[in-house]
């Protein structure tokens, strides 16, 4: 593996040679999609894998940005962000079954007697509906669940448990075949997104596009959030809630307003990334995902906006690596790495870094 | 049908020689299954002492033809016949306890050739319980008797029992056209509505019962949690791994039993408890030395270590032990269930957790309540440096707190290893019903986990029939969300002086 | 300027119409510096009647009557357990008393009030313990704390004004924190953060200031400039401090309330209640 | 410090999205066969027995001098029973290790999910689980049971003079696609045989369901209205906790079968049999099949155990997906013996038509059109041994119907492979 050279090489090098390698990687990520275009002769192609893999990783690491923003700066660590993810993920779903299904029901409805489209899918044949949905039903979700959360001064270890607790129970209801998302089996065998073939180089392209600037803008949506005094009233709120409501705050709206940001931006990774991968399922919504997203921000960094990147990066490059190179001990490496950040780096990679930056 | 199947079966006693064991062993070896079945319902019909053991080496599916002896291919429809055959054998027996045995199964399985032979031996019947066995199992038959008193005797005899097939029974018999006498269907109605009165009482019992059998699984499967968490503050992921390991130390047991003391393998249960606790409790300790001592008071910090440690643990039992499912056998005073009402069977090994549950419940609060140790945890745990300048030891404490946090989970893991399955994931479908009970009973409550338990498995049982397992349990979550909205110091909740 | 707390004065209702309320007010009232969008009236800051508040069964305040008058400096005494933090706790929102009336100025309900609702009205409280948040910088703390809008829109908006910045520095001078502005509050010493603290409640501007021990851990020379503080302020704000250290509260306090088993046990100058035997079997007991 | 670091994410994930492309290593002269079985996660507890089996078939043929002359190199990889990563390692293979065909998958949703995957890069797959059907894809060869190949036969038999003449079904399962698929054939199936709604129940349980208590006195309450016998396609786990309840609260084969679709040799091994002794399953192949090659099989399968040692390898069983992943890997290799080549197109054509001598007993074949094989129907009744008794069997293998005639719609379905997209 190259990272830690890349690493202490960015680290040891002055701030200016790193904003020329940064410089280089977003430039190297702009490029990737236009690369891909290339004749697979071409000894510059980037292949479909590299390029949907990356492109994954992206996704997953803006919901380690969203999720950050809740636990690094407000102090919620949530177990359900998988939950608002999926639901990006099924929204778009819906519009790509439409697409492919044509007037029809869509393939899986057709053979588990459903006669006719049940409400909540209307409208979803069309983009704009669906984008829609992107951000409203993890939003609405996410503001009814923390209107109450909040309200009863839900925080910490049960917060934690209760998002759980939601998102398992998303899970279980979306593997009903009655609740009309496709059941176990969710949703596949996309064919076209605005008319483009989903397996075209091109959409394939754009939508790597899309996601880098989804990606950069939530980082800095993320670092004027940060950079305000709404920022600084969260970092209050995480360390004396208390203290803030006597000097006059009500820490609810703050965090209502954070924690649905949030899901948004998992929303709309989730509808970025369903038609990169080509399936949603309710899988997505097993705890277990969620508390893997805790540890690519825990790995990375909390309360710092590139931590969480980092983290979501290394974790999947591992696990992409590890699953081939050595399938039977994937499980035993992750675990390990869960307990050597809560143990030895409390402050993430990023800490190390600092630290190593200032010897 | 009937008729017909007279006339036969009076065909094939004629063609029978009075039997000789070899003469029917070799009929029946040479015959086809169908064959074999008229075979049977003849012999049912016609027991005697010298086919008697012929049908018991019929049960074992081994009869011996001509000398040798050979093995018969059996199918479920044969083996219900040979049951009846045999019962209408023992029927015979000198042994009343036998008899009645044999009068109970034929009231589900006497066929309409039996009615002459079963009138006969009711005749003779001099046992009182068998005897009123004997003519219910009778009754049964005379419904389609030709003289209207007979049936009306045998309506007013079933409408005494609770049996659900007597319900069917009297439902067709008053279904249209096929009971004309006016006095039998007024016998049948009364009679049903007698019956649906006591299969309702059954269903009923059997539905708390049911709850509270969920419940005690929960409880165990949550009261490790409510000290390691509720007490200590540690979120232990890895608690479902505890009951995993738990389960799989009644595995070893149960496989050195088999090696070594195949004679007491009955019992091996008995000796896996205290051999999971252990082995439970030391991983638990080890666990807490080694990683957890160093997260107090960060207890999201906990969480992800602990969760990667069951990650370990779980791949760990993949690589040791495979990857599928291990067997773990209910021994026989586990196995099988007390029938209660005929509609209600409780199996023993659900009533010995509940019992089992309520114990290590009571032993716990002895431990925690009664003695030093537990007397330094409640220390150690409401102000951890007021104890230790009392000179408390809070490391050991915390060690033999956590230690026995997990070792309860051991316990429980034994416990769930005789009703579900035992395999790498046992742990995972307990973690988050685990955590929701402590949650909901209010967290450090020990009342209050046993009520959340108890609850949660009562109302998932009310719940399921109305609306599905699936639903139930969505529902069931949700309602927990709402309540911990409404009560998040769950139901037990120590009010008291905020301090910041 | 001074009153008798006789029993039957203390167990005078709030509002009876048959008597004329205004007069037992008056007798506390300091002037009538009424602070903005309070009605004050009749010199009552806070008026605390018939509070009784029980943790199962133990009452921790039990038909408790206080008033505090606009701009008044009122020192609360009393053995622990006599229910002071609870007291604070009630009037700031965190506790509900299960029966009693609590009113700021005359026209809130503090029972109808949330936490937030409270502070906006203008109670500010410090904390028994020093509670500040340690992640932030020093000015940070006070920018925070600053009586501003506090919405959430308003704050994922705000700049801060020039005049805002001279009086968090102006405050950063009285509470001696000007030069470590820029450190996280979190490396302050204890002393500092307790200043740090009720710097904050000077910049929140509050009418009524509730400070909880506010010296412990304070070197003398500290001490005495919170003294020096706390007189400064009485006049403009109102001030309830509840305090052990005796010398310090005869230093602040002109007016004195001791309680004792949740209910006030005396009332008066510092000697007055010293005197009183009752008071001293508290403190010593037999 | 924050523009840093973020520069250095993206270094980083550049630098491992930069990995794939470098993992194209390309050996001399052997085919290489992509192995995507999940080796952890849930479905471990299935799949990893088939990826053994898998790997010393390619054994076997390596031995026998591998395929055109070159020998078999199987690259195994672990999609960890999630989705998503079953379409990232299937384009994996394809693409980065050019592997000439795929063997894997077991459940319904992972097929679905590296199906367009395969279908975009024209591969070739090989499935050999049973599953719910209404899929025909010219990109993968189904070697496992369609719905008519195992559940109708199944009913049929119940529904027999033998099978106990079955005149009421609760249809149970796991609430997810397969079994709600086969239950709504089933009963489509059942009204045709004139059974009435009122004597069908159906019920289905959540994924790891551990408490059939309440089902189980149901079934019971159910089965006083007449014969009856449950149609179990409960998903392995749920299996045990099922069967224990079922023997706990006393309903014995002889009152009430079940027939199970999913619980095989493989599922009984963590299952104490004792109490489940006459209840049904029905495959295609089961280990107690008395015949040479079935016996040279088991006899290689544990042999390779040892060898391997596996865990658990004393108690190594073969089962009916192992059966069909040995045939599935055969055939193919005939098929490209036949077509002097690996090429997808020409393999597919080959294919058609392939015929293998099964450890079944039959010599069964591959469908000139319909890309899934021609089956027998086995019954067996489980011993105290673990092991199935065959206590009926189908004469000549059965062609499948992917699209089941039972569901409306399906007549008007193409006959033969069409790319879904």
């Amino acid at each position: 593996m190259n990272q830690p050279l890349l690493l202490t090489a960015t680290q040891k090098a002055g701030p200016a040679v790193t904003a020329t390698v940064g410089g280089l990687v977003l430039l190297v990520l702009l490029a990737l999609p236009l690369l891909s275009l290339l004749p697979a002769d071409s000894p510059f192609q980037v292949s479909a894998y590299t390029l949907t893999l990356t492109g994954k990783i992206l996704c997953y690491a803006i919901v380690a940005l969203a999720l950050d923003l809740v636990w690094g700066y407000a102090g919620l660590l949530s177990l359900g962000h998988g939950l608002f993810f999926a639901l990006g993920g099924y929204a778009m779903g819906m519009y790509l079954m439409r697409q492919a299904s044509g007037d029809e029901l869509p393939a899986f409805m057709t053979f588990l007697s459903w006669t006719e489209l049940p409400w909540y899918w209307t409208g979803t044949e069309h983009f704009w509906w669906a984008m829609c949905l992107v951000v409203l039903a993890p939003g609405l979700l996410a503001l009814v669940f923390g209107f109450f959360a909040f309200r009863s001064r839900i925080k910490g270890v049960y917060f934690s448990i209760m998002t759980q607790a939601l998102t398992f129970a998303g899970m279980l209801l979306f593997f009903r075949n009655e609740t009309g998302f496709g059941g176990n089996n969710g949703f596949t065998n996309f064919r076209s997104i605005l008319g483009f073939g989903i397996t075209e180089p091109g959409t394939r392209a754009a939508l790597f596009f899309a996601t880098v600037m989804l990606l950069v803008a939530s980082l800095f949506l993320g670092w004027r959030l940060a950079r305000s005094k709404f920022g600084r009233v969260l970092t209050a709120l995480r360390d004396a809630e208390n203290r803030l409501m006597f000097c006059g705050y009500d820490p609810r709206g703050f965090k209502l307003f954070v924690w649905v940001l949030s899901a948004v931006l998992c929303g709309l990774a989730g509808a970025l990334y369903v038609p990169q991968v080509g399936i949603i399922n309710p899988g997505e919504m097993s705890p277990t995902n969620s508390i893997e997203a805790a540890v690519w921000v825990a790995l990375g960094g909390r309360g710092t906006l590139i931590g969480p990147l980092l983290g979501a990066g290394v974790v999947n490059g591992m696990k992409s690596w590890f699953t081939v190179a050595f399938p039977e001990y994937w499980l035993f490496f992750l675990g390990a790495l869960f307990i050597v950040v809560t143990l030895y780096l409390p402050k993430g990679v990023i800490g190390l870094l600092k630290k190593r930056g200032e010897q | 049908m009937p008729t017909a199947l007279y006339r036969f079966i009076f065909a094939c006693l004629l063609l029978l020689p009075p039997g000789a064991y070899a003469d029917d062993a070799g009929d029946f070896a040479a015959a086809d299954n169908s064959r074999q079945a008229q075979l049977l319902e003849s012999w049912a019909a016609q027991p005697t002492a010298e086919r008697a053991a012929l049908i018991n080496d019929l049960q074992q599916g081994q009869i011996s033809v001509d000398g040798q002896s050979k093995t018969l291919r059996l199918n479920n429809r044969l083996r219900g016949l040979i049951e009846t055959a045999q019962a209408s054998q023992q029927l015979l027996a000198p042994d009343p306890k036998l008899r009645l045995a044999a009068a109970l199964q034929l009231q589900k399985s006497a066929k309409p050739a039996q009615l002459a032979f079963l009138g006969r031996q009711l005749a003779g019947e001099t046992d009182s319980t068998a005897h009123s066995a004997l003519s219910l199992a009778l009754a049964n038959l005379q419904l389609v008797d030709p003289d209207p008193a007979v049936r009306l005797a045998a309506v007013r005899l079933l409408g005494e029992t609770g049996e659900p097939l007597a319900r069917t029974r009297l439902e067709t018999l008053l279904q249209d056209g096929v009971e004309t006498d006016a006095k039998v269907r007024i016998a049948a109605e009364t009679g049903l509505a007698q019956v649906k009165r006591k299969l309702l009482i059954g269903d009923l019992l059997g539905q708390a019962f049911s709850g509270l059998s969920l419940g005690s699984i929960l409880l165990l499967a949550a009261l490790g949690l409510a000290i390691t968490f509720g007490l200590l503050g540690v979120i232990n992921m890895a608690h479902g791994e505890m009951l995993m390991l738990g389960a799989y130390s009644t595995y070893c047991v149960q496989l050195l039993f088999q090696r070594f003391a195949p004679g007491a393998i009955e019992f091996y249960p008995l000796l896996a408890l205290p051999v999971a606790f252990f082995v439970t409790a030391c991983v638990g300790m080890l666990v807490e030395r080694t990683i957890i001592r160093h997260l107090y008071g960060r207890p999201l910090e906990t969480l992800l270590a602990t969760w990667g440690i069951s990650l370990i643990l779980i791949q760990l039992v993949r690589v040791l032990f495979g990857a599928q499912n291990v067997e773990v056998a209910n021994p026989a005073w586990l196995s099988g269930g007390l029938q209660v009402l005929p509609n209600l069977v409780l199996p023993y090994n659900r009533l010995v957790i509940i019992v089992f549950a309520l114990a290590v419940v009571f032993l716990t609060w002895l431990l925690l309540n009664k003695t030093r140790l537990g007397l330094n945890v409640r220390a150690v745990t409401q102000n951890r440096n007021m104890a230790a300048c009392c000179g408390v030891p809070t490391g050991r404490v915390d060690m033999l707190a956590f230690g026995l946090g997990s070792g309860i989970a051991g316990l429980g893991g034994v416990a769930l290893s005789q009703v579900g399955n035992v395999g790498p994931d046992l742990g995972q479908g307990y973690i988050i019903d685990s955590f929701l009970v402590v949650v909901l009973g209010g967290v450090g409550q020990l009342a209050g986990t046993v009520y959340a338990a108890f609850g949660l498995g009562i109302a998932n049982k009310i719940l399921e029939p109305q609306i599905g397992a699936v639903l139930g349990k969505i529902l069931i979550l949700g309602l927990i969300i709402l309540f911990i909205q409404k009560r998040p110091q769950g139901l037990f909740a120590l009010k008291g002086r905020v301090i910041d | 300027m001074r009153i008798t707390a006789t029993a039957e004065f203390m167990l005078e209702p709030a509002f009876d119409p048959n008597k004329d309320a205004g007069s037992s007010r008056d007798a506390i009232g300091l002037g009538q510096a009424a602070g903005t969008g309070l009605n004050t009236r009749h010199g009552t800051i806070l008026t605390l009647e018939d509070i009784s508040v029980s943790f199962d069964g133990f009452k921790a305040l039990n038909n408790l009557n206080l008033y505090i008058g606009v701009g008044e400096l009122r020192c609360i005494i009393g053995p622990n357990g006599a229910g002071k933090t609870t007291m604070m706790d009630v009037i700031t929102g965190k506790t509900r008393p299960s029966e009693g009336q609590a009113w700021f100025g005359e026209t809130l309900d503090l029972q109808q009030m949330s936490e937030v609702q409270i502070a906006q009205s203008g109670i500010g409280r410090k904390f028994q313990k020093p509670t500040v948040f340690e992640a932030l910088s020093v000015f940070e703390n006070l920018e925070l704390a600053q009586k501003t809008d506090k919405s959430v829109w308003a704050s994922l908006r705000a700049r801060l004004t020039g005049e805002q910045r001279d009086r968090i520095a102006e405050v950063l001078e009285t509470i001696r924190l000007s030069t470590s502005a820029r450190r996280p509050a979190g490396l302050l010493s204890h002393g500092q953060k307790q200043f740090l603290e009720i710097g904050m409640l000077l910049v929140q501007d509050p009418q009524l200031l509730l400070l909880d021990e506010p010296v412990a851990g304070m070197t003398d020379a500290e001490t005495e400039f919170t003294a020096e503080l706390f007189k400064s302020l009485a006049g403009k704000h109102s001030l309830m401090v509840v305090e052990h250290d005796m010398g310090f509260v005869g230093s602040i306090a002109d007016h004195v309330t001791v309680l004792h088993q949740g209910s006030v046990l005396a009332q008066g100058s510092l000697a007055q209640v010293q005197a009183d035997e009752r008071v001293i079997e508290v403190y010593l007991g037999r | 410090m924050k523009r840093r670091s973020l520069l250095k994410a993206f270094t980083l994930t550049a630098s491992i999205a930069a990995m794939g492309m470098t993992w194209t290593v390309q050996a001399a002269e052997t085919i290489k066969v992509g192995i995507l079985h999940s080796l952890s996660g849930t479905m471990a507890i299935s799949e990893t027995s088939l990826k053994d089996m898998a790997l010393m078939t390619i054994d076997e043929i390596n031995a026998k001098g591998g395929v055109n002359g070159k020998l078999l190199e199987a690259v195994v990889v672990d999609p960890a029973s999630n989705w998503p990563l079953f379409a990232e390692k299937g384009r994996q293979l394809l693409t980065q290790d050019k592997v000439a065909v795929v063997f894997g998958c077991w459940t319904s949703v992972s097929r679905k999910s590296v199906l367009p995957v395969f279908e975009e890069l024209n591969g070739l797959l090989f499935y050999p689980v049973q599953y719910e059907g209404e899929e025909m894809s010219p990109n993968v060869f189904y070697t496992g049971a369609a719905p008519n190949q195992q559940a109708i036969p199944a009913v049929e038999y119940l529904m027999s003079e033998d099978g106990g003449s079955a005149r009421r079904f609760v249809l149970l399962g796991t609430d997810y696609v397969y079994p709600r698929t086969t239950n709504k054939i089933l009963r489509a199936f059942l009204h045709s045989k004139g059974v009435a709604d009122k004597d069908i129940e159906e019920v289905y349980t959540p994924f790891g369901h551990s408490d059939y208590q309440t089902i189980v006195s149901n079934i019971k309450k159910f089965s006083a209205g007449g014969k009856t016998a449950v149609i179990s396609t409960v998903n392995g786990d749920s299996n045990v906790p099922f069967y224990k309840e079922l023997a706990n609260q006393g309903l014995k084969a002889t009152d009430v079968p079940v027939i199970a679709f999913s619980v095989g040799e493989e599922e009984l091994r963590g299952i104490d049999t004792k109490p489940l002794v006459g209840n049904l399953a029905a495959w295609n192949y089961f280990e107690s099949v008395h015949n040479p090659v079935n016996q040279k099989f088991v006899a290689d399968w544990k042999a390779y155990a040892k060898a391997h040692n596996l865990p658990g390898a004393d108690k190594a069983v073969t089962n009916d997906p192992m059966e069909a992943t040995y045939v599935g890997i055969h055939m193919w290799a005939q098929a490209a013996e036949q077509a002097k080549s690996t090429d997808v197109d020409k393999v597919r054509e080959a294919m058609a038509g392939q015929t293998f001598a099964a450890p079944s007993g039959y010599t069964l074949t591959m469908d000139k059109t319909n890309h899934h094989l021609h089956k027998p129907v086995m019954i067996g009744e489980i011993e105290d041994n673990g092991q199935f008794n065959v206590v009926w069997q189908t004469k000549e293998p059965i062609r499948a119907q992917p699209w089941s005639p039972y569901i409306p719609g399906n007549d008007k379905k193409p006959d033969y492979a069409v790319k879904s997209n």
